[in-house]
C-alpha cells in the first residue's frame, strides 16, 4: 500500500518533471518559430544569427534575460511589483497540470494516463486559474507606478473579466454534450466525432474569447506598444519580463491545447499514434494564432467592449439554449 | 527742436542729430560702417543710404551726413536706398578676401553681418583682388589689410579721438592703407580700441588670436579693476580660461572705449601660477580642512593671546563684498578693524577725499567731456587711470584749457599747461590759481570759512618762470563756465584733497557751476574708505607684530610685500607670526609665505560690486565657473579623458564666503552666524551704511548707483588757514623721491599678464635738467640712487618737464624699491652716483 | 440584411488578409545578408568623419569652428591655434562619435573641405570613449572627394606663399608710390 | 491527525491570517491581495470537504470575478493609503466584538456535543449539486436569477441614460 503510494508519487514526479521540461522547451522554441514565421510573412528572414537558423536563439535570449540588470522603478510598491509575474507564469504553468495529451500508455504493467491530473471539474479548474491570472496583469501594471503600466493594466483586468464570460458561456455546450467537465471525458466524448463540426458557433466564440484572453493580436490592447509603450510589462525588465514572457507563449500553448480537447477530438484520430495527433492538432492552432497576428491589425478598445458584451455574450446565450433544447430532444 | 518722421515713426530730437542716431533712438538700427556714435559721422562707406521722401532733403542720401531737420520724411526700407545698400556692399566686397575661416572677426564681423543680410551670397565681379603686405603694430593688435573696406574709423579713433599719431592713413583713392609708417609697437595706450571698433577683421585681438568663436564664449558684462575709474567691460572666457576683453557701453563711466591696461591686464585670472588649492604651509589640502585647521589655529590664539592678537589686511582691490565681509568678520570676533591702507598718510587722503565728495561737486568722465577748464592737481592720467587722459582729450576738442600741476613728467594726448612743482608747492600752486580767478566777494557770500580760506592762500606763486605762465591761466580761469578740478592722491600730500574740495566749492560760487574728480589709487579705494572706520595702516599693524601685541595675521586679497615700503622689516614681522593666514588668486610673495592658504576667486568668477573714484557703486556678473584652463591641464594637447564630477582647480570660493564659513566653525555660542546668501550680505551693508541702502541689490546686473557721504555733516572749508606759501622753504641739499605709476608694470594686477610685461618699460630715473646739471650726470647714464635699506640701479632719464628738487622713479614691479623706511624720502644729492 | 452584408464583406476582408499573409510566406526573403555580403554604399553616403590633406599635405582644417557651430548634436570640438609659420590650425580636434548623428552638415558648413563624411560605418565597438575620435584618428592622407582644392591659394593671406602671388591676386600696393 | 487535517488546519490557518491581514492592511491594493489569497484558500477547503465545484466556483466568481472588480475600481481612483495612524478607540470595537466572537467560537468548538460527532465528507460532484439544487431549490434560484435579472436591465437603464446625455458619438 505504502510502495504504492510512493511509487505512484515518484512517478507523478517524473511525469510533471518530463512535462515542465518539454512545455518550457516547447515554449522557448516558440518564440523562435513565431519569429521566424513573421519573419518569412513579412519576406525577412528572421533569426538566422544564434546557431544554424537561428536555433540557438531561445538560449541567447535566455542568457539575455537572466544576465540583464532586473530594475525596478522608483517609487514602485516593491512586494507587488516581484510578485506579479510570478503570478502570470504560475497560472499559466498549472493550467497545463489538468490538459491530456495522450490515451494513456502502459509501461511495466502500469497504467499511466498522459494526464498530469484528470480532475473532475477540470475545465472550471483552467475557467479558475484563468481568471486568477488576471492579477498578474493587474497588479504587475498598478505596482511599476508608470502611467503607461497602470492603463495597460486596468484595460487587461477589464479585457479579461469581460471575455471570461463569453469564453465560459462558449463551453457550457460542449459540457452539454460531454456531460462532464472532466477534460479527458470531453476527449472521449469526440472520440466519433469532433464537437467543432456539432458546436462551430461554440468553436467560433471560443477562439475568439480565448485570444482576447490571452490578449494576442488582434487583442492585444494591454500592451499596445505604440500607444502604452509595452503596457503592464513597460517597466519590467530582465527574467521579470521573461516571467511575462514565457507566460504568454505557454498560454499560446494551452490554448491550442484546449482547442484541441474541447473541439478537436484531442489525440483521437485515425492511423497515427494519439500523441502525434494532438501534437499536430496544437501545432496547427498555434500556427493559426501567429498567422493572425501576421494578418490583423489591433482592434479599437470600444470595439472590443461591444464585441464581447454586445454580440460574444447574447450569442453564446442563445447557442447555449439551443443546444439545451436539442440535448433534451434528443434524448 | 527738429520733429521728423522715420518709417512711419515719428521722434523729436536735439539740433545737431545725425538721421541715423535719431533711427536708432526709435531702435531702427540703419546700416552703417564708418559712423560710431563715438566717432562721429565722416561719410566715407556709404551703406547708410536712407531714402528722404518729404522735407527740406530729398531722395537717397546718407543718413549719418544729413542732420535731422523739421518735417523731414524718411524710409530706410524705400526699395530705391535698400538697392543702393546692396550695391554698396557689393563694391566693398569686391577686393574683400575670401578669408572668413582664418579670420578672428568671422562670427562677430559687421562686414559679414551686413553682407548676408543684404544677400550678397556670390561674388560678380571676377577680375583681380587689390592686395596689401600687412604690419606688425605690436603685441595687442595683428595688422590683416587684405580686408580693409575704408571706413576710416581706425585713424579717426587714433588720431583725433585718442590724439596719437603713428596709426594713420596712407596712399591715396584706391590704395588708400590704414597703418604706421614702418613695423612697430603702437605707442598709444589705448590701441585695443582699433580692434573693437573695425567694421571687419583689419585688426584683431593678437593674444586672443585663434581662440575661439564669438558664439563659443561665455561673455558677461563686468567691470575693469586695473584702475580706480571702474570702466565698463565684456568678459569672454571659454574652456575655463578668460580669452578676451573688450569695451562695454557706458553712458558715464568709459563711453565706448577702454585702455590697453584694462584689455590686456587679465591675464592673472588664467596665471600658470596661479594658486588653485587651499595649502597648509606647503601641503595641498581640501577646502573644508583649511578652514577648519584655520578656526582651530585662531581659536588658540584668541585663547591665548585675547581678541586683539589677531589683526586682518584687506585690500583696496578686492571687491565691496570681500571688504564688508572682513569688517562684519572681525567685529563679530571682537578684533580690531581691519586696515586696507599701507601708511597712515595714504589713509587719511583717501578718507578726506571720500569725505568731501558730494552730489553736485563729483563728476563723471562725461561731464568732464564737457568741462571748459580742467585743472589737475598731483595727478598723471596717462599713467594712474588712462581713460580720463581720453575724456580730458574730448575736453580739449571742445577748445578747453587744460592746466597740470605735478612734479611729474606728466604726458597727455593734446595741448596743455604744465605746471611742474614739488609735492608740497601744489597746495599753494592751485590756491594761488584760484585765488587769482576767483574775486573776494564769492568767498565772502560762503561764510567765515571761506573766507578765511580766501585770504591764507598766496596771492601768487613766488617762482618766476611759472608764476608768469600762471597770469595767462588765472585768466582763462576767469573766463570758464565749467571747471573741473582733478586730484590725485597718491603723490599730494595729507591736505591737498581738501585743499581741492574747497578750491572747488569757490570755484562754483564764483563760475556758477564747478566739478571735482579723485583719482585714486585702486579699483575700490573708495569702498574701502567708506567701509573702514579706523585709520589703522599696515604700518601700525607690523608696529605691533614687532612690539608682540599682534600674534596672527590674516590677509585678505592682499600683498602688503608689494606695497609696503620696507620689506626686510615686514618679511621680519611675518617671520614673528604665529598664524600667517591668506587669501588670494594671485602667486603674491605673501602667498607663497602664507601657513595657511585659501584660494579665492577672482572678478571674472563671482558676482561681485566695485565703488569707483566718483562714488559710483558698481556690477559685475561672474563671466564663467573658475577652474584651471583646460590648456593648461592637457598642456596643448587635447583635453583629458576622464570622468569627473568636480572642477579641477574649481576649489576657489569668493573670499568672502571663506571668511563666513571660517566665522560660521570660530564662533561661541551665541554669536551670529553668516549665511553665504549675498543678498543677506547687502542687506547687512544697507544697515551698517545707510549710503548703500539705495543700492538695487536683488537686479541681476544692477545699474550703477551713486553713494556719496551726505552733504552738510562734514564742516566744509577745513584747510582754512593752513596753507603753506610755499615754493620758498626749499633745501637745495637734498632731493625728494615721487614715486608714481606708469601705464603698464606697476598695477599690481596686470604686473601679471604676460602680454602687458611684453610692452612695460625699463624702469628709469627721472630728474630735471637742473638738478642733473648741479650733479653733473647726463641723460641715458646708470646711476645707483641710495635708499634706507639699500641702493637701486637704474638708468638716469633727464627731463626738463618736471619740477625741479624732486627725482622720479615708477613702482616698477622689476624694480625692488621697497627699501624706504618712511615717506616722503628725501635723497641727499651728493649720494646719486654713477 | 445590411448586417448581413457587413458580416459576410467583413469575414471575406479576414479571409483575403489570411490569404495574403499566407501567400507572402511562401515567398523568398529579400533580406540582404549584412556581414557576409557588404553591399557597396554611394561616395556620398555619409558616415565616419574624416579630416582631410589639401595637394601639398598640410592638413586643411583650419579651426573655424564652423563645424561645431552648426553641429545640432555638438558632437565637434576643438581649440584652433597658430602654427610657428602662422597657419590656423586645430591644436586639438574632438568628435565624439556616440554623439553624432551622420548628418553631414558640418561637411557642408566647412569652407576649405577639410571634414568630410566617408561611407565606412564600421565603427561600433563597446567601449563608448573609443568612440570619442581625436585629431589623430581623423586625420587621412588624402583630400577625399576633392584633391585638387587649396584654401590657402584663394585666401587672401600670406600662408602657402607671399602677398599678391596667389589666385586672381593683384600685386600688393606700393606705399612708396603714387602712381596709380 | 491525517494527512487530511494537516491540510485542513493548514488551510484554515491561511484563510483566518490572510482575512486579518486583509483588514489590517493600510494599503489597499494589499488588502485586496490578502483578501484574494482568503478566497484562494477557502475555495481549496471546500475542495478538500468534497466540493470540487464550489471551490471551482469560489474562486471563479470571488477571486476571479469580484476581486478584480474591486481592484479595477481602486486601480482607477488610485485611492491612497492613509499615512495617519488611526487612533486606539477606532479599534476598540472591532477588537471587543473579535473577542466576543472568538470566544463564542471557543465555547462552540469545545462545549457543544454536536461539534464531537464525526461529519461525513459526501464527494459533491457537480451534477449531484446541480440536480440537488435545481430539483429543490428551483424557486429560491429562479428569483434570484429574476433579481439578478432587475439588477442588470437597471445598470443597462442607467447607463444608456448617461452616454445619450452626452455627446453624439455612436458607441
Amino acid at each position: 500500500m505504502l510502495l504504492e503510494w510512493i511509487l505512484g508519487f515518484v512517478f507523478l514526479i517524473v511525469k510533471l518533471t518530463i512535462v515542465l521540461i518539454i512545455l518550457l522547451t516547447v515554449a522557448a522554441y516558440l518564440v523562435w518559430v513565431e519569429r521566424k514565421l513573421l519573419g518569412r510573412i513579412q519576406a525577412r528572414y528572421g533569426p538566422n544569427r544564434a546557431g544554424e537558423f537561428g536555433l540557438l536563439q531561445p538560449l541567447a535570449d535566455l542568457v539575455k534575460l537572466i544576465t540583464k540588470e532586473d530594475t525596478v522603478p522608483q517609487e514602485a510598491n516593491k512586494g507587488i511589483f516581484l510578485l506579479a509575474p510570478g503570478v502570470v507564469g504560475l497560472m499559466a504553468l498549472l493550467i497545463f497540470a489538468v490538459v491530456p495529451f495522450g490515451s494513456g500508455v502502459t509501461l511495466w504493467g502500469r497504467s499511466i494516463p498522459l494526464v498530469i491530473t484528470d480532475l473532475n471539474v477540470g475545465l472550471l479548474f483552467i475557467l479558475a486559474l484563468s481568471s486568477i491570472s488576471v492579477y498578474g496583469i493587474a497588479l504587475g501594471g498598478w505596482a511599476s507606478n508608470s502611467k503607461y503600466s497602470l492603463l495597460g493594466g486596468i484595460r487587461g483586468a477589464a479585457q479579461m473579466i469581460s471575455y471570461e464570460v463569453p469564453m465560459g458561456l462558449s463551453l457550457v455546450p460542449v459540457v452539454m454534450l460531454a456531460r462532464s467537465f472532466s477534460l479527458v471525458e470531453i476527449t472521449n466524448a469526440q472520440s466519433a466525432r469532433p464537437f467543432i463540426f456539432v458546436q462551430p458557433v461554440s468553436f467560433i466564440l471560443f477562439l475568439i474569447a480565448a485570444l482576447a484572453e490571452i490578449k494576442r493580436i488582434p487583442f492585444d490592447l494591454p500592451e499596445a506598444e505604440n500607444e502604452l509603450g509595452a503596457g503592464y510589462h513597460t517597466e519590467y525588465s530582465g527574467m521579470r519580463f521573461g516571467l511575462f514572457f514565457l507566460g504568454e507563449y505557454i498560454t499560446m500553448i494551452i490554448l491550442g491545447s484546449l482547442i484541441a480537447v474541447f473541439f478537436l477530438g484531442g489525440w483521437h484520430g485515425p492511423l497515427l499514434p494519439p500523441i502525434i495527433w494532438f501534437l499536430l492538432k496544437v501545432g496547427i492552432i498555434v500556427f493559426t494564432l501567429i498567422w493572425f497576428r501576421a494578418t490583423f491589425p489591433r482592434i479599437r478598445y470600444d470595439q472590443l467592449m461591444n464585441t464581447g458584451w454586445k454580440v460574444l455574450i447574447p450569442i453564446a446565450l442563445l447557442n447555449i439554449v439551443v443546444t439545451g433544447a436539442l440535448v433534451l430532444g434528443t434524448s | 527742436m527738429p520733429k521728423l518722421k522715420i518709417d512711419g515713426l515719428e521722434i523729436e530730437v536735439e539740433r545737431g542729430t545725425k538721421v541715423i542716431e535719431a533711427a536708432a533712438r526709435l531702435g531702427i538700427i540703419i546700416p552703417r560702417f564708418c559712423f560710431h556714435p563715438g566717432l562721429g559721422p565722416v561719410g566715407a562707406c556709404r551703406v547708410c543710404a536712407v531714402k528722404f521722401e518729404e522735407g527740406p532733403v530729398k531722395g537717397v542720401q546718407m543718413s549719418c551726413m544729413t542732420d535731422a531737420q523739421d518735417g523731414m520724411v524718411v524710409s530706410t526700407t524705400d526699395e530705391e536706398a535698400a538697392d543702393f545698400r546692396k550695391h554698396v556692399i557689393e563694391w566693398l566686397m569686391m577686393n574683400h578676401p575670401h578669408d572668413c575661416p582664418v579670420c578672428d572677426e568671422g562670427g562677430h564681423c559687421l562686414l559679414q553681418d551686413l553682407t548676408v543680410a543684404g544677400g550678397h551670397g556670390i561674388r560678380r565681379y571676377l577680375g583681380k583682388k587689390r592686395t596689401y603686405n600687412d604690419q606688425y603694430l605690436g603685441v595687442f593688435v595683428q595688422h590683416e589689410m587684405n580686408r580693409c573696406i575704408q571706413c576710416w574709423r581706425c585713424r579717426r579713433f587714433y588720431q583725433e579721438f585718442a590724439g596719437y599719431r603713428d596709426l594713420g592713413a596712407l596712399q591715396i583713392a584706391h590704395h588708400t592703407y590704414f597703418g604706421r609708417a614702418t613695423d612697430g609697437q603702437l605707442e598709444s595706450p589705448f590701441s585695443g580700441n582699433i580692434i573693437d571698433i573695425c567694421p571687419t577683421g583689419v585688426y584683431t585681438d593678437k593674444p586672443s588670436r585663434f581662440t575661439g568663436r564669438r558664439w563659443d564664449f561665455e561673455r558677461g558684462p563686468s567691470l575693469c579693476i586695473h584702475c580706480s575709474l571702474g570702466c565698463h567691460i565684456i568678459t569672454s572666457a571659454r574652456y575655463r580660461e578668460m580669452t578676451r576683453l573688450e569695451a562695454r557701453f557706458s553712458e558715464s563711466v568709459n563711453g565706448y572705449f577702454i585702455c590697453d591696461r584694462g584689455r590686456y591686464g587679465f591675464y592673472y585670472t588664467n596665471h600658470p601660477e596661479r594658486p588653485r588649492r587651499a595649502r597648509i604651509r606647503t601641503e595641498e589640502v581640501s577646502l573644508d580642512q583649511a578652514i577648519q585647521t584655520a578656526a582651530q589655529k585662531i581659536i588658540q590664539i584668541n585663547q591665548k593671546n585675547g581678541p586683539k592678537a589677531i589683526a586682518c589686511l584687506g585690500s583696496a582691490r578686492s571687491c565691496v563684498e570681500n571688504q564688508a565681509m572682513l569688517i562684519r568678520f572681525c567685529r563679530v570676533q571682537g578684533w580690531n578693524e581691519p586696515t586696507y591702507f599701507e601708511t597712515p598718510t595714504m589713509a587719511k587722503k583717501v578718507k578726506r577725499a571720500v569725505a568731501r565728495l558730494d552730489e553736485q561737486l563729483a563728476v563723471s568722465m562725461r561731464e568732464i567731456e564737457k568741462a571748459d577748464f580742467i585743472l589737475a592737481v598731483g595727478a598723471d592720467p596717462v599713467n594712474e587711470a588712462p581713460m580720463l587722459a581720453l575724456a580730458m582729450r574730448q575736453a580739449f576738442r571742445n577748445e578747453a584749457t587744460i592746466v597740470v600741476i605735478d612734479p611729474r613728467p606728466v604726458f597727455l594726448p593734446f595741448e596743455f599747461e604744465h605746471l611742474p612743482v614739488a609735492p608740497d608747492d601744489l597746495e599753494p600752486c592751485l590756491t594761488a590759481l584760484i585765488k587769482g580767478a576767483v574775486h573776494r566777494s564769492a568767498a565772502e557770500k560762503m561764510g567765515e570759512e571761506a573766507l578765511r580760506f580766501y585770504d591764507t592762500a598766496p596771492a601768487e606763486y613766488p617762482d618766476a618762470p611759472i608764476k608768469n605762465r600762471m597770469v595767462k591761466i588765472t585768466q582763462k580761469l576767469r573766463q570758464s563756465r565749467y571747471p573741473v578740478i582733478i586730484c590725485g592722491t597718491s603723490i599730494v600730500r595729507e591736505t591737498t584733497p581738501d585743499v581741492a574740495a574747497d578750491s572747488a566749492l569757490l570755484l562754483r560760487a564764483a563760475r556758477g557751476r564747478a566739478g571735482l574728480f579723485y583719482l585714486m589709487s585702486e579699483a575700490n579705494t573708495f569702498g574701502a574708505a567708506l567701509l573702514s572706520s579706523e585709520e589703522g595702516s599696515v604700518m601700525d599693524v607690523v608696529e605691533s607684530i614687532e612690539k608682540g601685541s599682534v600674534k596672527g595675521l590674516m590677509l585678505v586679497e592682499s600683498d602688503p610685500f608689494r606695497s609696503f615700503p620696507d620689506y626686510e622689516r615686514l618679511k621680519q614681522a611675518v617671520d614673528k607670526l604665529d598664524l600667517f593666514l591668506v587669501m588670494d588668486y594671485l602667486p603674491s610673495f605673501a602667498a607663497r609665505l602664507a601657513h595657511l592658504f585659501f584660494p579665492t576667486q577672482t572678478l571674472f568668477e563671482m558676482e561681485t560690486s566695485f565703488v569707483n573714484q566718483e562714488g559710483r557703486v558698481q556690477f559685475a556678473t561672474s563671466a564663467y565657473r573658475g577652474g584651471i584652463p583646460i590648456s593648461q591641464i592637457s598642456a596643448g594637447g587635447h583635453p583629458l579623458r576622464v570622468f569627473r564630477r568636480d572642477i579641477p582647480g574649481g576649489e576657489s570660493q569668493p573670499a568672502w564666503q571663506i571668511l563666513a564659513k571660517l566665522a560660521n566653525i570660530i564662533s561661541l555660542p551665541g554669536r551670529e552666524m553668516f549665511s553665504l546668501s549675498k543678498n543677506e550680505l547687502w542687506s547687512w551693508i544697507a544697515k551698517e551704511y545707510p549710503i548703500f541702502a539705495n543700492v538695487p541689490i536683488a537686479d541681476e546686473l544692477p545699474d550703477d548707483v551713486r553713494v556719496h557721504l551726505a552733504q552738510g555733516r562734514e564742516k566744509l572749508f577745513p584747510s582754512g588757514g593752513q596753507i603753506r606759501s610755499g615754493g620758498l622753504s626749499r633745501e637745495n641739499s637734498t632731493l625728494e623721491l615721487v614715486m608714481g605709476d606708469w601705464t603698464f608694470g606697476t598695477e599690481e594686477l596686470s604686473t601679471y599678464s604676460k602680454y602687458l610685461q611684453q610692452v612695460e618699460k625699463e624702469p628709469c630715473l627721472f630728474m630735471s635738467p637742473k638738478d642733473a646739471s648741479m650733479l653733473g650726470l647726463k641723460d641715458r647714464e646708470r646711476i645707483t640712487l641710495p635708499l634706507d635699506k639699500g641702493r637701486l640701479e637704474m638708468e638716469l632719464r633727464i627731463v626738463d618737464t618736471m619740477a625741479p628738487g624732486v627725482i622720479v622713479m615708477p613702482k616698477h614691479r622689476q624694480l625692488a624699491w621697497q627699501k624706504i623706511e618712511k615717506w616722503p624720502v628725501k635723497v641727499a644729492m651728493g649720494q646719486i652716483r654713477k | 440584411m445590411g448586417t448581413i452584408k457587413n458580416l459576410a464583406e467583413g469575414i471575406t476582408a479576414l479571409l483575403k488578409g489570411l490569404a495574403t499573409t499566407l501567400k507572402i510566406l511562401s515567398r523568398k526573403p529579400v533580406t540582404e545578408q549584412y556581414p557576409e555580403y557588404r553591399r557597396p554604399l554611394p561616395a556620398r553616403s555619409r558616415a565616419v568623419i574624416v579630416l582631410t590633406r589639401d595637394p601639398d599635405g598640410e592638413e586643411r582644417c583650419v579651426a573655424c569652428y564652423l563645424c561645431s557651430a552648426v553641429c545640432p548634436v555638438s558632437c565637434i570640438s576643438m581649440q584652433s591655434a597658430e602654427r610657428e609659420d602662422g597657419r590656423r590650425y586645430p591644436r586639438w580636434f574632438r568628435i565624439n562619435f556616440a554623439r553624432c548623428i551622420y548628418c553631414g552638415l558640418c561637411e557642408e558648413a566647412c569652407p576649405t573641405l577639410a571634414i568630410q563624411l566617408t561611407p565606412n560605418f564600421e565603427t561600433s565597438g563597446r567601449d563608448i570613449l573609443k568612440l570619442v575620435y581625436e585629431k589623430e584618428d581623423l586625420l587621412v592622407n588624402h583630400g577625399g572627394k576633392n584633391n585638387e582644392y587649396n584654401f590657402y591659394k584663394r585666401a587672401g593671406v600670406a600662408m602657402v606663399g607671399d602677398k599678391g602671388t596667389q589666385i586672381n591676386e593683384d600685386k600688393p600696393v606700393d606705399l612708396k608710390s603714387n602712381l596709380p | 491527525m491525517t494527512l487530511y487535517a494537516v491540510t485542513f488546519y493548514v488551510l484554515a490557518a491561511i484563510v483566518v491570517l490572510s482575512t486579518l491581514l486583509a483588514i489590517i492592511q493600510r494599503q489597499v491594493i494589499h488588502a485586496v491581495v490578502y483578501l484574494i489569497v482568503s478566497f484562494f484558500a477557502t475555495g481549496l477547503l471546500f475542495y478538500l470537504l468534497g466540493a470540487p465545484f464550489l471551490a471551482a466556483l469560489e474562486v471563479i466568481i470571488y477571486a476571479g470575478a469580484i476581486m478584480v472588480l474591486f481592484l479595477f475600481i481602486v486601480m482607477t481612483v488610485r485611492a491612497e493609503s492613509g499615512e495617519d495612524k488611526g487612533e486606539i478607540y477606532q479599534w476598540l470595537p472591532a477588537v471587543i466584538l473579535g473577542i466576543i466572537s472568538l470566544f463564542v467560537g471557543g465555547v462552540l468548538i469545545f462545549e457543544i456535543p454536536g461539534s464531537k460527532t464525526g461529519l461525513s465528507t459526501g464527494m459533491a460532484t457537480p451534477s449531484a449539486f446541480g440536480q440537488f439544487l435545481f430539483k429543490n431549490y428551483w424557486f429560491p434560484v429562479e428569483i434570484a436569477s429574476f433579481l439578478l435579472l432587475i439588477g442588470l436591465v437597471g445598470a443597462l437603464y442607467l447607463g444608456r441614460r448617461e452616454s445619450r446625455k452626452g455627446s453624439e458619438d455612436r458607441r
